[in-house]
């Protein structure tokens, strides 16, 4: 049951489409000057807070994407950790970045030495301290155990895809006091963060993250076409219920709105005179 | 600067003291035989009549794709149907799907048919693992000789007695699914009609697995720890199963405990702050 | 007859394939890593647009080959109606970004192994565990490629290589992460120990759903609803009146099952619907380079 | 004696046996502090996973996807790609370094590319299924009961509320503010269930570790099912 091919409904294609052009004249009116809002995310409002706590104590941040494999997601947190990286440049308070995936470390050495670029401080980038552990799950949870305990930090941020390995890094974390920051898209470790950090970015509030830290127009104009975006699989729920409700839920009008080969099917019962 | 109370030594407990308090916990439930007689549920029963409708020398092909991460669900489930199997007399297969789940099913095999006087080779073999079960059965449905080819000894299948004169999966009995994760729908897809599957997989997987019983196309379930503690009961003998669930129940009642505890002790200490304040 | 299926048919004759395979990833060598000199040439605004291009027609390829309709036998009665004309080379496009991850695997790993040479050869503080490091995964390496090498039958399956193997990866790094993942288990423990209390609205709800489903979920649960209270057992009977319907779902279990499904489902459903979008208006500003982020 | 002599590692399976538990108190022992044996464990445990990654993630796919078909099977093409790949290797150079973004962006590239697919086959399925939720009994139904209809119309308004939470471009005020916060309680349930749901696969583990020792190391007769 799975989509090779828009083809195997031309439903995927549509939302898509209409996805893509309400993020896009958003972006558009974004940039021509509209003044957009985000509403407050607390969890972001304290990476300040941390970042100024590790500055006191003098001991280093980490910044964990954990096994994230490269793709979206990892972008998006880098993109998350440069933004960190800036902030303690001006200070100068020692930094790690410990990753479990082998091209997220070779993008994360460009970004993290762009954002001591960008924030006036090349001196300050040192390329050991962006860590490639393992891509092993457990053996590079190990490694992070130990690193958080040994250099006892003062600040956590763990943002991107978590697996059960999320609950070793948090309570370590809370262990040696530091203030921790977690972020995931991985519904199934929320529970643990919640549990064990200061705050969590839950869901899609991931991917405001970079829009609420750096408020640029593009990304503020993105999460507008975002909200519509929700607004329509909303209305889609609602209306798709009420009609299955009537016409029953294995009515090709259903399969129309997202199974694969539903399209077909649907238009087969078209022909068919609709009975 | 007063000495901190009771309570909120209680709030800030050294954490390493709840380490060692779960460990042992463990322990004791593991090692001490309290038996809690449980209800037969109706899954188990069926699983256990199905065995029992077995005839000496049947042919059975068990599943086992659970590892070390499982273990204390699915290893008294499999000691207890293999016991059961035993005592039917009944000959069985092993087929895995990695490397690991091989290793410790075949090994637990070992052992336990040595205390029965089962012969390898003679009465039950192991196949070593599949990496695509989808393939492997629908390969066994038409070829059980040339899908397999060798066993885990690497001895030719065409030399091991158990399956002599085996064609194919048809010529088998009954299929039995030991499994953490989701290959009982393959089964249930792939095997040829008119062959029971039965099904052991851990609480988790256990609730989408009703619509299946209820259709048919499994005909018996034991669920988890708990289940083979059940499957012990009627068998009438004293197995992991039992222990397993006690130490799993247990440790879930210390956490509970310990929540209960620590919102006890936080509110003993705010009514303590407010009256001296 | 689409191009990456031509150039897949250009092979080598098959008579000195060996010396002509060699040259040509010689040349292949000189002429890609002789660019880049060329490259350097480039100012800066050119390596932006350079790089902004590849972005665009990696993603373009991708999607295009999903958007794409699939059934061509309108204009090409002959061609598989299961795929369009990029669909032969998703498989060859797959297999170049495997190489380029093992690639980065390799660049990953030098990455860690220069740090510990580092802290071996400038005597940083604490060296000596980097040498334990450094001593394991040389041992590893060896073992492990040569491992692999024997599964393809470059090198023969020696009992050492096996018994070596064995020692190393299933009874030490196996054991190693069945430790490490049994961790958790302390951990989860410290962790709903503290942060369960009746502090908020939020808090106390967390807290109250962590217990129903911890009791349900466990043999316990079932013992005490099904045994000690009696109650029946599995999904009611057809036709039964209310009141037994509610005795069938009234046992922890049932109850820890309702929350999971009936509950916690919808608003699953709904993060999951809210980080698809967001993935998804993500992936169109990297595709279009419009995010400043990384690249 | 007899149990001693057993007890003892002198034979290969007994080692095995040792170096488990070994393994598993030395990380056991980061519980109580971080200390010299958790550490010395820790870069063995690294060292090792880095060497057994080079063979089936590094040796495996540079010889099945590109020795293979260019020295066996002559596709002469393939060899581009691992000197483009390369490029990635400048990252450590500060004057080339732009050159490895060139690697970069095709990678960016491509999983923003291949993310419609995945958005197709993972969300889509999804937002179908959330549609066929009768909400009231009709004929065009006849399986859907009472219990059901209330089912779905708890699954609807959960599914409402919680995206009403997750919606960031305007302000959240009265009526909306009010479905938002019920859907955060609604999103507590959520985790809380998962919470307790996780906890019995963790224990899991953690008995199948301590049975390990009690039954492996130190060979106790736990329910060794007699009958």
């Amino acid at each position: 049951m799975t989509y090779q091919h828009a083809q195997d409904n031309w439903f995927a294609a549509i939302v898509i489409g209409f996805i893509a052009l309400a993020v896009l004249v958003n972006i558009l009116r974004a940039k021509t000057g509209a003044q957009l809002y985000i509403r407050r995310i607390p969890g972001l409002d304290a990476i300040d807070e941390a970042i100024g706590r590790s500055t006191e104590l003098g001991r280093p941040v980490t910044m964990i994407p954990g096994l994230t494999t490269f793709g979206v997601v990892a972008v998006q947190a880098l993109t998350i950790f440069k933004y960190i990286t800036q902030q303690i440049a001006h200070f100068a308070t020692p930094m790690r970045l410990l990753t479990g995936d082998a091209t997220v470390f070779a993008v994360a050495q460009e970004a993290i030495a762009d954002a001591y670029n960008e924030a006036g401080r090349p001196d300050l980038y040192d390329a050991d301290n962006i860590r490639f552990l393992s891509d092993r799950q457990f053996a590079f949870a190990s490694g992070v155990a130990g690193l958080i305990q040994r250099e006892r930090v003062a600040a956590s941020f763990m943002f991107g895809e978590f697996f059960a390995e999320s609950l070793i890094f948090a309570e370590t974390g809370n262990m040696v006091g530091a203030i921790q920051i977690a972020g995931t898209t991985s519904f199934t470790q929320v529970p643990f963060f919640v549990a064990a950090c200061d705050y969590t970015i839950i869901g899609d509030e991931f991917y405001a993250t970079s829009a609420y830290l750096s408020r640029e127009p593009v990304l503020l104009g993105s999460l507008v076409g975002q909200d519509i975006a929700k607004l329509l699989f909303a209305l889609t729920a609602v209306s798709g219920a009420i009609i299955s409700t009537i016409v029953g839920v294995d009515s090709p009008i259903i399969k129309l709105l997202g199974q694969p080969g539903g399209w077909d099917a649907f238009f087969q019962w078209l022909q068919g005179g609709g009975q | 600067m007063q000495s901190p109370t009771i309570w909120q030594r209680m709030l800030s407990i050294d954490r390493r003291l709840l380490y060692l308090l779960l460990f042992v916990n463990i322990i004791v439930f593991l090692i001490a035989p309290i038996r809690m007689p449980a209800s037969i549920s109706p899954p188990v029963q069926k699983f256990y009549d199905e065995i029992e409708k077995l005839k000496p020398g049947d042919l059975v092909m068990i599943s086992s794709n659970w590892s070390a991460s499982t273990l204390a669900e699915n290893q008294p489930q499999l000691e207890a149907v293999l016991i059961h199997l035993m005592r039917k007399k009944a000959r069985f297969t092993f087929i895995s799907i990695e490397a690991q789940s091989r290793d410790i099913s075949y090994r637990l095999a070992e052992r336990l048919t040595k205390t029965h006087g089962y012969e390898y080779g003679k009465d039950w073999a192991h196949f070593g693992f599949v990496p695509n079960l989808i393939v492997a059965i629908k390969g066994m449905v038409n070829d059980l000789p040339a899908t397999i080819k060798e066993d885990v000894r690497g001895t030719p299948i065409s030399q091991l007695e158990v399956v002599k004169g085996v064609k194919s999966l048809k010529d088998y009995k009954m299929i039995i699914d030991v499994t953490p994760s989701g290959t009982v729908p393959i089964w249930i897809s792939y095997s040829p009609k008119g062959i029971p599957i039965l099904y052991c997989p851990t609480s988790v997987m256990a609730a989408e697995a009703y619509t299946y019983l209820d259709s048919g196309q499994i005909t018996g379930m034991i669920t988890g720890a708990k289940g083979a503690q059940e499957y012990e009961q009627l068998l009438k003998i004293e197995g992991l199963g039992a222990r397993f669930a006690n130490a799993i129940s247990f440790s879930h009642v210390l956490i509970i405990v310990f929540i209960l505890l620590g919102n006890f002790a936080m509110f003993m200490n705010r009514a303590q702050a407010r009256r001296e304040a | 007859m689409s191009i990456p299926y031509l150039i897949a048919q250009w092979q080598l004759p098959q008579q000195g394939r060996l010396l002509y395979a060699t040259l040509v990833v010689l040349g292949a060598f000189v002429l890609i890593l002789g660019l880049v000199p060329l490259l350097q040439t480039l100012p800066p605004r050119g390596r932006r647009v350079l790089i902004v291009t590849i972005t665009f027609l990696a993603g373009l390829f991708f999607a295009a080959e999903f958007f794409l309709p699939v059934d061509w036998t309108a204009i090409f009665p002959k061609d598989d109606p299961t795929r369009n004309f990029l669909t032969p080379a998703i498989q060859p496009a797959q297999n170049v970004l495997q190489i380029i991850g093992a690639l980065a695997l390799g660049l990953g790993t030098f990455g860690l192994v220069r740090l510990h040479m580092r802290n071996v050869v400038q005597k940083r503080a604490q060296w000596g565990y980097s040498v334990v490091l450094l001593v394991a995964f040389v041992t590893m390496a060896i073992f492990s490629i040569l491992n692999t090498l024997s599964e393809k039958g470059v090198v023969t399956k020696t009992p050492l290589l096996e018994r070596g193997f064995s020692i190393l990866f299933d009874y030490t790094l196996v054991q190693l992460d069945a430790a490490m993942f049994s961790l958790i288990a302390f951990y989860i423990f410290s962790a709903a120990y503290r942060a369960f209390r009746i502090r908020s609205v939020e808090a106390s709800i967390l807290m109250f759903t962590a217990v129903v489903v911890l009791i349900g979920v466990v043999p316990l649960g079932a013992y005490i609803s099904y045994t000690l209270l009696g109650l029946p057992q599995g999904p009611p009977p057809e036709n039964a009146d209310w009141w037994t319907q509610f005795l069938h779902s009234a046992g922890l279990p049932s109850i820890a099952n309702w929350i999971l499904t009936a509950l916690n489902a919808p608003a699953q459903r709904a993060i999951e619907f809210g980080v698809g979008i967001g993935g998804l208006a993500m992936a169109i500003r990297l595709w279009l380079s419009l995010e400043r982020g990384v690249t | 004696m007899d149990w001693l002599i057993q007890f003892l590692p002198l034979n290969i399976e007994r080692i095995s046996v040792w170096i488990g538990v070994l393994c598993t108190a030395a990380i056991y022992s980061l519980l109580y502090r971080e200390n010299p044996i958790y550490r010395f464990f820790e870069h063995m445990y690294i060292g090792l996973a880095a060497g057994y990654s080079l063979g089936p993630l590094f040796v495996d796919i540079i010889y099945r996807y590109w020795i293979e078909p260019i020295w066996g099977q002559g596709y002469w093409a393939w060899a581009f790609v691992v000197p483009y790949g390369m490029y990635l290797y400048f990252i450590f150079s500060e004057r080339y370094g732009w050159i490895s973004r060139i690697v970069i962006g095709t990678l960016i590239g491509a999983s923003a590319g291949l993310f419609f697919q995945e958005f197709s086959s993972r969300y889509l399925p999804q937002l179908n299924s959330t549609l066929q939720k009768p909400l009231w009994v009709t004929s065009a139904n006849p399986d859907v009961t009472g219990w059901d209809v209330f089912g779905n119309f708890l699954f609807i308004a959960i599914l409402l509320s919680v995206l009403t939470y997750f919606t960031f471009s305007y302000e959240q005020r009265g009526g909306v503010k009010r479905v938002a916060t019920l859907g955060r309680w609604f999103l507590m349930i959520g985790l809380g269930a998962i919470f307790g749901n996780t906890v019995m696969a963790r224990m899991a583990l953690l008995i199948g570790r301590i049975y390990y020792i009690l039954s492996d190391w130190l060979m106790l007769p736990l329910g060794r099912g007699g009958g």
